[in-house]
């Protein structure tokens, strides 16, 4: 005796939904990847860091002064997209667009800081290993950032021009945990560049 | 949940390849005709077979530049080619088997492959899929334009530095590697990503995890790995490129350290040699119990093995660095790992045994590969078992024993696996079998060539002969092994080229198969062969591993549902299922064919030129053409969501 | 459905040629004159590795002949198939039994790795670190590409010195070596008394050789380094300690100008040469190539490429890229005359 | 700033580090080791009577089962463990030695603290409670909304990162300093071990049915971790220069080099821990597989997810509201005697099964809406004679499936299969 299995008969979605989306699963992959080359990148800051040639690093600690109020410029962005698409599950473009335009420009403005910092800096990217790892390492962020900005941008326009509602706003929560991964990084890239010298993990003057 | 109006709920229909339904479906997926039709085409299928295609190509390619440099290795002192033509020549050879052949090839298998073994239409990105064989094609054409300059790659496969840094290697040699190297890392690392998402989201409903072959495993554990190991090489290379154009101080010595160009070339490169045998182990794991008439032994502890490869395979890159003076107690750990790491291949190694032994073996082409793939396994885990005990390895490493060990595992592991493979799929490509007769010549030709081409590499290590050495003294001990090692690859080349005759000839004169030539169980062999565009014309529900032999093996009283299901014919359709029970729940639209993938792949490989000749108004304008293109790409399109009433 | 009788075909004869092939190929390379074997240690450490070695050898030959055995076995017994019969089905079936195959394979082989891992790491606590000796010789060698420098160090500074590609080492007496790189990595490498140790640049690393039997040694450098990574050979020579003792304070003498009937030779020499060689009691003292002070004393040139005649010699210095291509020593251009009297001068280091 | 053997390590200002250690010692936590130990024991045993305490009420409400001594067992030993690795020989050595210090570390990690987390500590603890009183404490906690509050400590992300930023932080040199320095903050930094590590073990037992995410994510979960915390333990072996020169007179009396100490101690971090990693790995590998093959389709499970996640209140919602049981037509079974022998076959001992005492099985799927279900095991229709079937002879339908042939009689398995179906 044998029976043959059912055939499912359910109502099922059509295109691309929350988390059944493709895009979806493509994002999460390439987030993992992407964590992966960072987490390669810090690797290679710590490698030097634990060396003892000291002529690698500079004597003195780095300045937090601009860097610590740009991370948390870069978290409240954070904040704003997420509030952004909680406004796309609700069916609310002003909250939509609003959130998601504000954290573009909180973006925005970080980039600029981000900017000054680099210009700040008495070292560059030739002078020695620290500094070819301090531009390139925060470089590859800027670039993520940047894309992500592009990323935002692009969602922005469309969530006015109403692409998106309660039922298709899978693009919206794709870009965001890009945006949300974005910063994520940050924090391990300020953590490692700017909070591990402090904890002793620098080289002596 | 809620029904929306954006929910449907599926007809289902018979299987009929003749209906109606099945010529809506081909019209709605077969590649359009004409040269625009085929350079746009998004059929996995395809895509597939251009990948094993152009892999093949790549093999013989490397296979050559080795049969040149064997005439110089074939007696001492000689000079056919100096030493910087030899050096470019092995750097090649190198480069193009692990990179360019070794790992595509599979990569083809399994993009044709996978979607046909799940269940579904197409993968789960399929203009993503196209893109990536298009990167893949011209990163490989990138390099070999590197050869045409006279500037291909000099400082072998693993390209140390700081003989790679420009000091030493002033011209373009290396920049064309790292660039190379750079833009297959995308299409590998993209390609993965594409791998992953639709083996854990388009299986047929039915295939929960446990259900699915062998074969989505070693493909899924690989592309998961890659998603971690590639970022390594890309950034090594990327360092590398800046340190030789930006003047940055990563592997220069005053400032720089020459040793985490091994670290993170080894992280990624260590895992990279299983990336390129697990696929080919789980095809062997997949087929040969096929020809041994029955399940595979063991397949959770096969399932296992393989992933536990994979992650052991991130922790013992430092076996390639016993040399470098690391501390002794490291050693020892890492000598203690390396070694046990034999204990994954071993479970493969005794399932594929007890599924002969307990089987009733088919003797044809594909299972004598398979059985010479297990004898050569076995010589190539011996001395990688040898060259993992530390003391040891301070005498084997970068001599001849070592050089042996790559071939027997790259070529054992990967090559008879792949070939054993070509002979099983086949006739599911073209729906004509392989001529066996001439199989048998291949077979016993590759198998002779190989072992007498390779085997003496073990003794001329042993006797000291260092590896990468244009030319060696005689007196050495090593002059008549070295002849009969350029015998033996000469005999194995002849039997590639034999392999090569037979698919010429079988394309035409072959034997028709019909739809399951092999009597398999999985799903690939319930469609014709070769399957039309659109795979399956119903979409298969399944009850148990071997849908096709379940009346046969007694599998319980549930049967798999093969003769009806979803037509998903509202459009280019296929199944979302959940990742762990494969339960549908979703119906997913398709893109049409584009060529997109291809202008962008174009925009990518000539950025890369502009970097490699320093044009930065290319650059820039590539990034802004490629930005464009891309806002195309993902511009969310109304067709590819359902129409509200 | 017939059956395939696997003893009458070919591939009987066949894997019993290549049994063949596999045995008596290693036991006729094992007699050869092997220069850089390290199948034969002369020192400690080489002689517990080459232990080491040939019990790793001789277990993966018992486990290659074992799976292969087990393999023909399963080829052998039972029912098999000739071929697929087109539009037919062969049986199917789910004997039961497999799995223990996978355990006790599995078991036996942890075992024999386990084993394996213990010896390892015994032998390596065996050979890592150098005796504790008092009186040990520490020499400093420097790898270019694709020559060895050697310096002999010496608590007392006036007693060190440089020479190149030949290495000297008392009989019986560890020697530890500090490795230095100047350019790119190479390895050092004596398989008849050490395996290899890689040279860094940036990175100092150490090692020690042992040697308990005289002889000369040969060394390589064992880690690709460029276009002539062929040629960059070494000599190891171990003598007793007095006769060690004396090649010491002989190389410790500095050449004396030349008589003024070869005042001519040491000139061109100087001109020609000075600028990349040393000899020292001279105004040579170029370092980018070899010391050459005491040039006759070295069996081999060009780092163990050729014999130490006169006549390689002059074909060296008349054409050094032909003999080894793309090494660092230039084509000089030298005349007739200037190459005779360059090739004379040598003839006096001795 | 700190100097400390010449080496200036420390970039923390003494007066903070002073204000921990006052703070600490507010708390009770003062600063010499024998107080630690003592301080350390007294929770220990407190924590082990209340746990042993919610053992026997357990007990004497339904009777110890060979599951519930494992748990026993593992939480004896896991407590065993801490009370070696934060006692006094070990702590001694690991003064002395950096590599024994970081064999503490390891056993708090990957030792004690999956043991403890495996033994069910929070539900043992509150059925030590008495019943009112648990009740109490289930409705303020609805009231407080505490599962808003406890949801982050469930977060499969936010307790991995708590995880991997709490063992980075720890083993930088300053931190590590200071640790040393001051035996409160040496204290601070062990508990700190403890608990990230038991929220991370506890995400790791959580089953998916409970919340916990899948055990592909679980694999994701403890392979990246294990790269992430085998990094620190990496870069001690190859740093060529001691990065801990604390120890510098306690290796000395071990006849042991700064340097060798130091890389036993990177070795110990990333071999014996990685392992173990590894390990747990392989067994949420065939775990998933498992877990594949012996559950039912759940087309709710999402939603039932997130009604369980409310763990807390589970045992408070007991006993209430089965009225809405009415018999299913055309099928001849009485609910309300199957909910009865639901208790008495002890089904609840593997599944959660909503309105049935004590029924908050882990085992095999929950149970709520399985009236409304597709399938039955993966594989039958879900009708109520396929469930009888099931139900009956699980054995004969999925042979090697986990869930016993029990013999139930076919009325009795009617009458279960009527209650069953009341749960849509």
């Amino acid at each position: 005796m044998s029976t043959v299995v059912a055939v499912s008969r359910r109502s099922l979605p059509v295109g691309s939904v929350g988390a059944h989306a493709i895009g979806w699963w493509g994002m999460v992959c390439a987030v993992l990847t992407e964590a992966a080359l960072f987490g390669y990148l810090l690797f290679s800051y710590f490698y030097f860091a634990i060396q003892p040639r000291q002529m690698a690093f500079p004597p003195q600690l780095p300045p937090l002064w601009l860097a610590a109020p740009n991370t948390v410029i870069l978290l409240a962005s954070s904040v704003a997209v997420w509030q952004g698409e909680r406004g796309a599950r609700r069916d609310s473009r002003a909250r939509q667009v609003i959130g998601l335009g504000v954290g573009f420009a909180l973006g925005v403005v970080f980039v600029g800081i981000q900017l000054l910092e680099w210009h700040s800096q008495p070292f560059g990217l030739s002078s020695n290993a620290y500094g070819s790892l301090f531009f390139t390492v925060t470089g590859f962020h800027m670039a993520h950032v940047i894309l992500g900005l592009l990323i935002l941008l692009s969602l922005t326009i469309w969530s006015a021009l109403g692409y998106f509602d309660r039922y298709y706003s899978a693009p919206i929560s794709i870009g965001v945990i890009y945006w949300h991964f974005v910063d994520a990084v940050w924090l391990a890239v300020f953590f490692s560049f700017y909070i591990t010298p402090y904890l002793g993990l620098r080289h002596g003057p | 949940m809620t029904t929306t109006e954006l929910d449907r709920v599926p007809e289902v229909a018979p299987r009929d390849y003749g209906s109606p339904l099945a010529s809506k479906l081909e019209h709605l997926w077969a590649t359009k005709p004409g040269i625009v039709g085929w350079l746009g085409s998004v059929d996995h299928k395809e895509i597939g077979l251009r990948y094993i295609v152009t892999a093949f190509v790549f093999l013989l390619v490397g296979g050559l530049e080795a049969l040149v440099f064997r005439i110089q290795l074939a007696w001492p002192n000689q000079h056919l080619l100096s030493p910087a033509q030899y050096d470019q020549l092995f750097s090649m050879h190198g480069a193009t088997m692990i990179l360019w052949y070794a790992f595509p090839v599979l990569t083809g298998f399994s993009v044709y492959l996978q979607p046909l073994v799940l269940g579904t239409r197409d993968m789960a990105m399929p203009r993503l899929n196209a893109f990536t064989y298009w990167v893949y094609l011209f990163s490989g054409l990138y390099l070999y334009v590197g050869l045409a300059l006279g500037s291909a790659p000099n400082a072998g496969w693993f390209n140390y530095v700081p003989y790679a840094s420009r000091p030493y290697n002033p011209g373009l040699n290396i920049d064309f590697y790292a660039l190379a190297n750079i833009l297959l890392g995308i299409s590998t690392t993209l390609g993965s990503l594409n791998f992953v998402v639709t083996i854990l989201h388009q299986r047929a409903p039915g295939m929960s995890i446990n259900r699915m072959p062998i074969l989505s495993w070693g493909t899924l554990t690989i592309s998961v790995g890659n998603l971690f190991a590639m970022p390594s090489v890309t950034l090594a290379f990327f360092f590398l490129w800046l340190d030789r154009q930006f003047g940055t101080h990563f592997y220069d010595p005053p400032s720089g350290q020459p040793l985490l160009w091994q670290h993170l070339f080894w992280m990624w490169g260590h895992p990279w040699v299983y990336v390129i045998v697990l696929p080919a182990l789980s095809m062997v794991s997949e087929a040969l119990p096929v020809l041994c008439r029955r399940p595979l032994v063991g397949y959770t502890a096969v399932a296992l093995a393989t992933v536990l490869t994979m992650v052991l395979g991130f922790g013992v890159w430092l076996h390639h660095m016993f040399a470098t003076g690391l501390p002794n107690i490291a050693l020892a750990f890492f000598s203690a790992v390396s070694l046990f790491i034999v204990i994954p291949s071993a479970v493969s190694n005794f399932a594929w045994l007890a599924t002969i032994w307990t089987g009733r073996p088919v003797f044809n082409t594909a299972f004598l590969f398979f059985v010479g793939f297990i004898v050569v396994f076995v010589i190539g885990g011996v001395s990688g078992f040898m060259t993992g005990s530390v003391p040891a390895d301070w005498q084997l490493t970068d001599t001849y024993f070592v050089v042996a060990h790559i071939h027997y595992v790259l070529i054992g592991w990967n090559l008879f696996a792949v070939m054993g493979a070509s002979y099983f799929w086949f006739p599911k490509m073209f729906g004509r079998m392989l001529d066996e007769h001439l199989g048998r010549w291949n077979f016993w030709l590759m198998f002779i060539g190989f072992n007498v081409g390779f085997f003496p590499m073990h003794i001329t290590g042993l006797l000291g002969m260092p590896r990468r050495v244009y030319t060696y003294p005689d007196g050495m001990g090593w002059d008549t092994l070295n002849l009969i090692i350029t015998i033996g690859s000469y005999v194995m080349a002849a039997g590639m080229l034999l392999f090569i005759v037979n698919v010429f000839y079988s394309l035409r004169r072959g034997v028709v198969a019909g739809p399951n030539p092999w009597d398999a169980a999985t799903l690939e062999w319930s469609t014709p062969s070769p399957p039309p565009p659109y795979n399956f014309v119903v979409i298969p529900t399944l009850a148990s591993r071997t849908p096709l032999w379940e009346d046969r093996l007694d599998e319980g009283p549930y049967r798999s549902e093969l003769n009806e299901g979803m037509p998903l014919d509202h459009g280019k359709e296929v199944l979302g299922t959940s990742s762990l029970d494969a339960q549908p729940n979703v119906i997913l639209r398709m893109p049409e064919d584009s060529l997109v993938p291809l202008f962008f792949a174009l925009v990518l490989t000539l950025l890369f030129a502009g970097l490699i000749v320093k044009f930065w108004w290319l650059v820039v304008t590539c990034i802004g053409a490629g930005l464009l293109l891309q806002l195309i790409w993902l511009w969310p399109r109304s067709e590819l969501r359902e129409r509200r009433p | 459905m017939t059956r395939f009788h696997l003893g009458k075909g070919m591939p009987t004869r066949v894997v019993a040629c290549l049994a063949l092939l596999f045995s008596i190929i290693p036991a006729g390379a094992l007699h050869a004159e092997a220069p850089l074997s390290y199948l034969v240690g002369y020192g400690m450490r080489a002689r517990s590795i080459a232990t080491l070695t040939w019990a790793l050898m001789l277990i993966s030959a018992v486990v290659v002949i074992v799976v292969v055995g087990l393999l023909l076995a399963a080829l052998r017994r039972g029912d098999s198939f000739a071929a697929f019969a087109p539009g037919t089905q062969l049986p199917v079936a789910r004997p039961a039994g497999g799995a223990s195959w996978i355990y006790v394979g599995v078991g036996i082989s942890t075992l024999v790795l386990f084993v394996m891992a213990i010896w390892t790491v015994v032998t390596l606590a065996h050979v890592a670190n150098p005796p504790r000796t008092d009186s040990a010789l520490k020499i400093e060698i420097t790898g270019h590409q694709w020559w060895w420098e050697v310096r002999y160090l010496s608590p007392d500074v006036s007693r060190e010195f440089t020479t190149s590609n030949e290495i000297h080492i008392p009989l019986k007496q560890a020697v530890e070596v500090e490795l230095r790189g100047v350019d790119v990595i190479h390895s050092f490498w004596v398989p008849a008394l050490i395996g290899k140790t890689d040279v860094i640049p940036g990175q100092a690393n150490r090692t020690w050789i042992e040697a308990d039997k005289p002889g000369v040694y040969r060394g390589q450098c064992g880690e690709y380094c460029g276009e002539q990574h062929a040629h960059m050979g070494f000599e190891v020579i171990a003598s007793s300690p007095e006769d060690f003792q004396k090649w010491w304070d002989s190389q410790l003498n500095t050449q004396p100008g030349a008589a003024p009937e070869a005042a001519q030779a040491q000139n061109t020499f100087i001109a020609k040469c000075g600028i990349c060689h040393t000899v020292r009691g001279i105004g040579a003292g170029g370092h980018l190539g070899p010391d050459l002070t005491h040039l006759l004393g070295r069996r081999t040139i060009g780092a163990a490429l050729l014999p130490n005649t006169r006549g390689h010699r002059s074909a060296w210095i008349a054409d050094p890229q032909h003999l080894k291509p793309g090494n660092y020593m230039p084509r000089l251009e030298l005349s007739g005359p200037e190459l005779t009297a360059v090739s004379n001068y040598l003839d006096t280091l001795n | 700033m700190l100097r400390i053997a010449n080496l200036d390590v420390v970039a923390l200002s003494t007066p903070g580090a002073d204000a921990i250690s006052a703070a600490l010692a507010f708390c009770g936590l003062t600063g010499s080791t024998s107080d630690g130990v003592a301080f350390s024991v007294m929770v220990l045993g407190a924590v082990t009577c209340c746990y042993t305490f919610g053992v026997f009420r357990l007990a004497h409400r339904r009777g110890v089962t060979a599951r519930d001594l494992r748990r026993i067992a593992a939480f004896l030993g896991g407590s065993a463990i801490v009370l070696a690795a934060m006692g006094p020989p070990l702590v001694a050595y690991g003064e002395q030695l950096f590599s024994m210090h970081m064999i503490q570390h390891m056993m708090l990690i990957i030792a004690a603290a999956p043991l403890i987390a495996w033994s069910r500590p929070k539900v043992m603890f509150l059925r030590a409670l008495p019943k009112e009183t648990r009740a109490n404490i289930g409705r303020s906690a609805r009231r407080l909304r505490l599962d808003r509050f406890m949801r982050p400590l469930r977060d499969p992300i936010l307790v991995w990162i708590a995880f991997c930023a709490g063992f980075v932080f720890w083993h930088t040199p300053g931190p590590y300093a200071l640790a040393m320095r001051y035996e409160s903050l040496g204290l601070l930094e062990h508990i700190t071990f403890l608990l990230t590590s038991l929220a991370f073990w506890m995400v790791i037992f959580r089953s998916s049915m409970r919340g916990g995410p899948g055990y592909g994510a679980k694999l994701l979960f403890v392979l990246t971790a294990a790269a992430l915390t085998d990094l620190p333990g990496a870069l001690m072996v190859f740093a060529p220069r001691p990065l801990y020169p604390e120890h510098a007179a306690g290796v000395a009396g071990w006849g042991l080099t700064l340097m060798q100490d130091q890389e036993i101690a990177g070795l110990v971090m990333w071999i014996p821990g990685g392992l173990a990693y590894l390990l747990v790995a392989a067994w949420l590998f065939v775990a998933w597989l498992r877990e594949a093959e012996n559950r039912a389709v759940l087309p709710g499970a999402r939603s039932i997810a997130n009604v369980t996640l409310l763990l807390l209140v589970a045992p408070a919602l007991t006993g209430c509201n089965r009225s809405r049981a009415e018999p299913i037509a055309n099928f001849n079974g009485d609910p309300e005697r199957g909910a009865t022998l639901i208790q008495k076959y002890g089904c609840g001992g593997c599944h959660d099964i909503p309105n049935i005492n004590d029924a908050e099985g882990n085992v095999g799927p929950p149970l709520s809406r399985i009236g409304n279900r597709i399938y039955i095991a993966g594989m039958l229709r879900n009708t109520p004679d396929n469930m009888l079937l099931w139900i009956r002879e699980p054995q004969r339908i999925v042979p090697g499936n986990a869930m016993p042939q029990m013999n139930i009689p076919e009325q009795d398995a009617r009458d279960i299969v009527a209650y069953l179906y009341t749960l849509n």
